[in-house]
């Protein structure tokens, strides 16, 4: 199968996304898909799916003009997409999603429950996972979320799979795996389309590289004729000399100082500090726990023992808006869930908790409020049309900076991010590092809770690790590696 | 001493667990233990049936409710339904159609009737609560056009032993709209919770973009669905036309919130993608043993409304705080 | 087994004396959010109290098959006599009949039933109600005269048969320009003349189909020269007649015809002759009459 | 010929722009426009004081109805409120209170009616629409059970003029409770469009998890957002009591459906976290031009309610039809 779209082009409103975007793909080749956020990588995956129509330009498979009216029929012909935000049903259990609209049927139109098992079992065991199938799907992790979308695309016969951002959830073991999926589909002859913002993994599994920038196709290489520099010059359109910024930190007082933090049954006896100025990175697997650890800080979920102090004094945060008034800040993973409200303008997210400073005389000084939300867009370069756009319509990077723009702004001196970069693009990557520095020198602590390795490495001054609820252990990062992180990660011991 | 502490301690967990298992069942339980301590003839087979006959009008519009309900929706027309289609099948009928025939296009209408709503919700892309807050005064309009503002009778309907039959008629000493109840509560069932027409259901509720993306025919669905609930309605428009011997113009005023509040009772959350059949119908008989019990107890009937608010409320914080733990 | 209908047999057997304090009575009425009815229960339970009577009353909210649901758990009681003010005459011959099935007299009250057996109807008569209010309506207002009509809740068997009396004599005697309804209700009462008279400024009369809607219309006439009549004899009704706000009201006596069906009741376990029809008094009051 | 097809075009498109910046206003003036070429005295100056007049209960509901909808909740207890703030303060009156002090006990009883259905919503985490469908039996019954069935009047409200006043009054040849929906408009607007508050108010019905997490109070913002509703349903209810001379027990039946209707033409999202103040005001007199309009046209009851709710649909798919564009 090989399919080719010539001179898409497409609007949303006065917002030209693509204008002339070239790109073909075929059986049996891993072909990334590269891009700056928002420069229209899903928004062209959709329309060759079939969920969004384009302004013009046509799209060939094996030659023959197509257009499809919906996922199925895309499907149907042997192109599987999946989604770069999860799109499934938390109610509803593991075996509904991965049949929903695909059910098996038996007598009368009745659900042959037996045969959707045991076919789960088999492709679920093909990609080397224990997931059980009748629990609610919500309840599993992310990155086990992400494992059952693949799972779902297996299932049918495809001959084109279309993998927006899988990795951005999933931990380096998982994410191993699902290496050795794609090279397996490649060995059967499936061809795929890769988007993905983390360099390492394009230039490991892809064989061709095509970039877009400005609703252009710029650039399109095979992999091993280029090199990361000329990746991120044709995205960015300038050098990034450099990926994680230098860090020169210089420590203040301690800022948060967590004991005996207990959560029965989710984390146990958990202790530690940040320091004025400094980046603690919080490395485990995906499910150790790391996030529930900070919601139960932020005051998101309850816990049951220990004790927080922030700047020296012991205080009671109850609820985020207590956390809040004691200058902490909290960038939640799932932004689209607990971040952000898709249905409303940028700047009605941005000035949210920050939206008290702004009264005067009991109203909204409404022009010092656009004001502020003017100069944090700018200062995060957010990509949009006006403070007025709305949220959901942005793509997921600049949705992230949006979320960072609300903390930044909200004047945190305490700011906890929980995988701030995901799913954002080196340009941005890097501007978010440059402002993390920013605000470490103005004397911010930062708690970076991070999925990826390398950054929690390359961009941290200490690293705790967390495996099954509990510290395993803290490693200053300049004396860290790799093994050194995982061991702990896994549950082992350093010995010295 | 000690010994007996722990039993009982042993047994408390189990019974937490019970408790939280049983859910819905409990409330109608806790009531029908209540109701038959402070009267002796509440268990009565004769008091039993008048109750399960009383149950069954609301059960079937409820039904079809809990359709609606689980795709995130509501349905407020169906009281005007319900009573148009009664009329529509008494005036078929008064003009000497068959009693059979006249049920059948009675319930045919009632189905058009729910098609129009999710014609216009799927399509018109306006919430359900407007576009049926509006098709219920459409259709009552209609009623009072159709009826001139007067019952619809007559011995074309009363001499009638198939007409009587549906509302009136008993079969092995059991009225035979219990039976109908029982036959939709079955047909029902299996399409929400064995087919996969009612998985698309839970997943429109659950997620309708997502349902969308997963190339669930989200628009065709929706007005299935309202097709359901309007024929539902239509059906118990009948059985009560039947009941009552006359169309009356005003019937089912009202009656959408009983079924909603049936629906909600059994534990199906108005947001949509969570609920099961079986709490439909224990609501269903909740909402019946609460008011059969209160007029057995003879409370005054201006209590009674106090007392079944209290009762909806009690049941229904109870069940959110049981799905927290 | 097999199939049947509800309503067999029935066996009426001699009656067993009972005292006044021994018959228990039950029951149904059709609203109590009309004081007319309200007026009505106060009747049966001022007579009931004094003979000691016990005394079960439900409200069927408007609803016939809420009403059937009421007489089935008030027959499943074993009440000695069931007092029904029907929400609909047809609706409620199911239940009449189940009665009869279990052997309990019913007393129709204000309505009739049109099948099964009842034991009386205690009535006032709404068609002559509706005449007697056009007449004097057009003794006011005089032959001919514009007059706007303010209509019951649709198809509510008063506001059938009140217009129905009140047609009667307007078709050929007053110029009926325009009815709306207003349900009954005292502030749909006021808004509905208020756009009546924007539309008709030289109507001299208006016939409210009860005391409720004759009240807010009032509001809405305030010191204009239009006479309002009206049919109820609500105490709210009758003291604006009294005040000369409302002209003329064919007022009913509620409390009258509940104190008759009970009686019935009494006289019925006494083992007395019961008339199959209890007329229960209606008259005009005007407000000429507290000059 | 060329020439006028391009003007016309472009006139074309500016039409297109002033329409969908119009809104629910263009409704308003498309029904204006219907009703006032058919009968003249439509603009008279009586009527237009009459339409304000009748408006103003329903304009004053539906403020407080907007506030819980932008929440994404629903309140329909706003009827029985309305009724049993009425009746507590006729019944104060009645007892020898003053009528200022009676009003400022009914108008607090009605917010604290309101605070019960927020804390039952923000701590019971049962859904809005049955709650209040719970409180609305609960209320109404309690309505009932003070006034014993039959309206509370007397000479202690009929002979006092402040009482009258509220309902009755005229200010230099405008009805007082006119500028009671103005000031409760001006109020309101502010609060929603101009303080933290309604910025709050937005962002629980946009998504209450991410408020939360950013720092808002959600449960003390929706139990503050429901005592507005049930406060302002008070201030109708006092309104009507005084107007009426009278407190009705089934005052205020079904307004619930009208305040909401009003919210909803208005432009207000049934989701939440949508729409604007002024939108409400005109969705309220769209209703009253409706029911004002018909009556004055002479359309027949039953015709009413047909006519009654395609406009709501009209209204409703235009507008979402607009919204996509
Ligand atoms: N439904 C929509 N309505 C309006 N604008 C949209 C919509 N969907 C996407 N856009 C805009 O289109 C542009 C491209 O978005 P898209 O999601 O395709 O970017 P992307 O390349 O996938 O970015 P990322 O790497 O962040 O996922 C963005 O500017 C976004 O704001
Ligand atoms: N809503 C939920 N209901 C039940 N269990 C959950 C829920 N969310 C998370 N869990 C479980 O709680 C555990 C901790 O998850 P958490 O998200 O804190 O992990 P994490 O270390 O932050 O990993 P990740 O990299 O996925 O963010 C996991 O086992 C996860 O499956
Ligand atoms: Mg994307
Ligand atoms: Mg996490």
């Amino acid at each position: 199968m090989k399919i080719e779209m010539k001179g898409i082009s497409k609007s949303f409103g006065k917002n030209e996304v693509l204008k002339d975007v070239n790109f073909t793909v075929h059986s049996g080749e891993v072909h990334a898909l590269m891009g700056e956020n928002g420069a229209g990588k899903s928004t062209l995956m959709n329309i060759l799916t079939g969920l969004l129509d384009a302004n013009g330009g046509e799209i060939l498979v094996d030659g023959q003009p197509v257009k499809y009216d919906d996922a199925l029929q895309a499907e149907h012909s042997g192109i599987s997409f999946i989604h770069q935000e999860m799109n499934n049903f938390g109610e509803m259990t593991v075996l509904e999603n991965m049949f929903l609209n695909h059910e098996i049927k038996g007598k009368f139109g009745m659900l042959n429950m037996k045969e959707m098992r045991a076919e789960a079992k088999k492709v679920l065991q093909r990609l080397n996972v224990d997931i059980p199938l009748n629990v609610p799907i919500g309840t599993l992790s992310v990155g086990t979320q992400q494992m059952i979308e693949i799972a779902k695309s297996l299932m049918n016969d495809t001959k084109i799979l279309i993998l927006d951002e899988p990795s951005a959830a999933l931990s380096e073991k998982e994410i191993d795996s699902l290496f050795d999926i794609i090279r397996g589909l490649k060995a059967q002859g499936v061809g795929m389309i890769y988007i993905s913002h983390r360099m390492q993994e394009i230039f490991e599994i892809t064989d061709r590289i095509t970039v877009m920038r400005d609703g252009l196709t710029v650039a399109s290489y095979p992999t091993a004729e280029v090199d990361v520099h000329q990746i991120i010059k044709d995205m960015v359109g300038r050098d990034l000399s450099d990926f994680y910024p230098d860090r020169e930190p210089k420590y203040g007082e301690t800022r948060l100082e967590v004991d005996h933090f207990t959560s029965q049954g989710v984390f146990n006896d958990v202790s530690f500090s940040v320091k004025a100025g400094e980046i603690l990175a919080f490395s485990g697997l995906m499910g150790a726990g790391r996030t529930e650890i900070m919601r139960a800080l932020f005051g998101i979920d309850h816990h049951d023992s220990g004790t927080i102090k922030v700047n020296g004094q012991e205080v009671n945060l109850k609820t985020p808006s207590d956390s809040i008034k004691h200058g902490v800040g909290f960038l939640t993973e799932n932004r689209k869930d607990e971040g952000l409200i898709l249905d409303a303008s940028i700047a009605a997210n941005i000035d949210l908790p920050s939206i008290d400073g702004f009264v005067k005389h009991g109203l909204v000084d409404q022009k010092a409020d656009n004001d502020f939300v003017e100069m944090l867009i700018k200062r995060l370069t957010v990509k949009a049309t006006s403070r007025n756009d709305l949220a959901g319509d942005l793509s997921g990077g600049n949705q992230q900076k949006v979320v960072l723009a609300k903390w930044v702004g909200s004047g945190s001196q305490i700011l906890i991010l929980d995988e701030p970069t995901r799913g954002v693009d080196v340009g941005a990557k890097r501007e978010i590092y440059d402002l993390m520095n920013e605000l470490t020198d103005r004397g911010v602590a930062i708690i970076m809770i991070s999925s990826d390795l390398q950054e929690v490495l390359g961009f941290s001054d200490r690293i705790a690790v967390v495996y099954e609820g509990r510290l395993m252990g803290e490693i200053a990062t300049q004396d860290a590696n790799q093994e050194k992180v995982m061991t702990l990660a896994t549950g082992g011991k350093l010995d010295e | 001493m000690n010994n007996s502490t722990e039993t009982q301690t042993k047994s408390g967990f189990d019974f937490g667990k019970i408790v939280s298992k049983l859910g819905p069942l409990l409330a109608l339980i806790v009531l029908v233990i209540i109701v038959s301590a402070l009267n002796t003839s509440f268990l009565g087979i004769n008091n039993i049936m008048n109750l399960l006959q009383q149950v069954s009008i609301n059960a079937l519009i409820a039904f079809g409710m809990q359709f609606v309900i689980l795709t995130g929706g509501i349905d407020l027309s169906v009281g005007s339904i319900l009573a148009l289609s009664g009329a529509i099948t008494a005036q078929l009928i008064v003009s000497g159609f068959s009693p059979i025939v006249a049920f059948l296009i009675g319930a045919a209408c009632g189905a058009v009737f729910g098609a129009l709503n999710g014609l216009l919700i799927a399509y018109g892309g306006a919430a359900p609560f407007i576009v049926t807050l509006a098709t219920m005064s459409v259709y009552r309009g209609l009623t009072y056009v159709l009826t001139n503002g007067n019952p619809i009778t007559g011995p074309a309907m009363n001499d009638s032993f198939s007409f009587q039959f549906l509302g009136q008629g008993y079969l092995f000493g059991i009225p035979f709209q219990v039976y109908l109840m029982v036959l939709g509560f079955a047909v029902f069932y299996v399409l929400m919770h064995k087919t996969a027409f009612g998985r698309k259901t839970f997943a429109i509720g659950g997620n309708e973009k997502a349902a969308f993306v997963a190339g669930v025919k989200t628009k065709r669905i929706l007005i299935w669905i309202y097709v359901i609930a309007g024929f539902l309605a239509a059906i118990a428009g009948l059985v009560l036309t039947s009941q009552l011997g006359s169309a009356q113009p005003d019937a089912g005023t009202s009656y959408e919130m009983d079924a909603i509040a049936a629906v909600v009772l059994g534990g199906t959350s108005l947001a949509g993608g969570k609920g099961k059949m079986s709490g439909t119908l224990i609501g269903a008989l909740i909402i019946g043993v609460l008011n059969n019990g209160m007029n057995l107890l003879g409370i005054s009937s201006f209590f009674q409304q106090i007392v079944k608010g209290i009762v909806i409320l009690v049941a229904v914080l109870l069940d959110r705080k049981q799905a927290k733990n | 087994g097999g199939a049947s209908l509800g309503n067999s047999s029935s066996n009426s057997s001699k009656v067993t004396k009972k005292a006044k304090k021994d018959v228990k009575v039950g029951v149904s009425l059709s609203t109590l959010s009309n004081p007319f009815f309200v007026n009505l229960k106060k009747g049966i339970d001022t007579e009931a109290k004094k003979a000691g009577t016990k005394v079960e009353t439900f409200d069927a909210q408007n609803d016939s098959a809420k009403q059937n649901n009421q007489i089935s758990d008030l027959i499943t009681k074993k009440v000695d006599v069931i007092i029904v003010n029907p929400v609909d005459s047809d609706a409620i011959v199911t239940s009449v009949k189940k009665a009869n099935n279990a052997g309990i007299p019913v007393i129709a009250c204000d309505r009739g039933s049109n099948g099964g057996k009842v034991l009386t109807t205690v009535a006032s008569d709404n068609v002559l109600a509706g005449k007697m209010a056009g007449e004097y309506l057009q003794k006011l207002v005089g032959k001919n005269a514009k007059v706007a009509e303010l209509e019951g809740t649709p198809g509510a068997d008063a506001a059938v048969q009140r217009g129905k009396g009140f047609n009667k004599i307007a078709k050929d005697n007053l110029d009926l320009v325009t009815k709306q309804s207003a349900n009954f209700d005292r502030a749909k009462g006021l808004s509905v003349m208020q756009n009546i008279l924007q539309a008709h400024n030289d109507i001299k009369g208006v016939f409210a189909q009860n005391d409720e809607m004759a009240l807010g219309a009032a509001k809405a006439i305030k010191n204009q020269d239009i006479k309002i009549v009206s049919v109820d004899g609500t105490p709210n009704g009758l003291s604006a007649v009294k005040k000369g706000t409302i002209d003329g009201i064919i007022a009913q006596e509620p409390k009258a015809e509940g104190r008759l069906a009970l009686q019935a009741a009494y006289d019925h376990y006494a083992d007395k002759k019961v008339k199959k029809t209890i007329n229960s008094p209606i008259h005009l009051v005007k407000a000429s009459d507290y000059k």
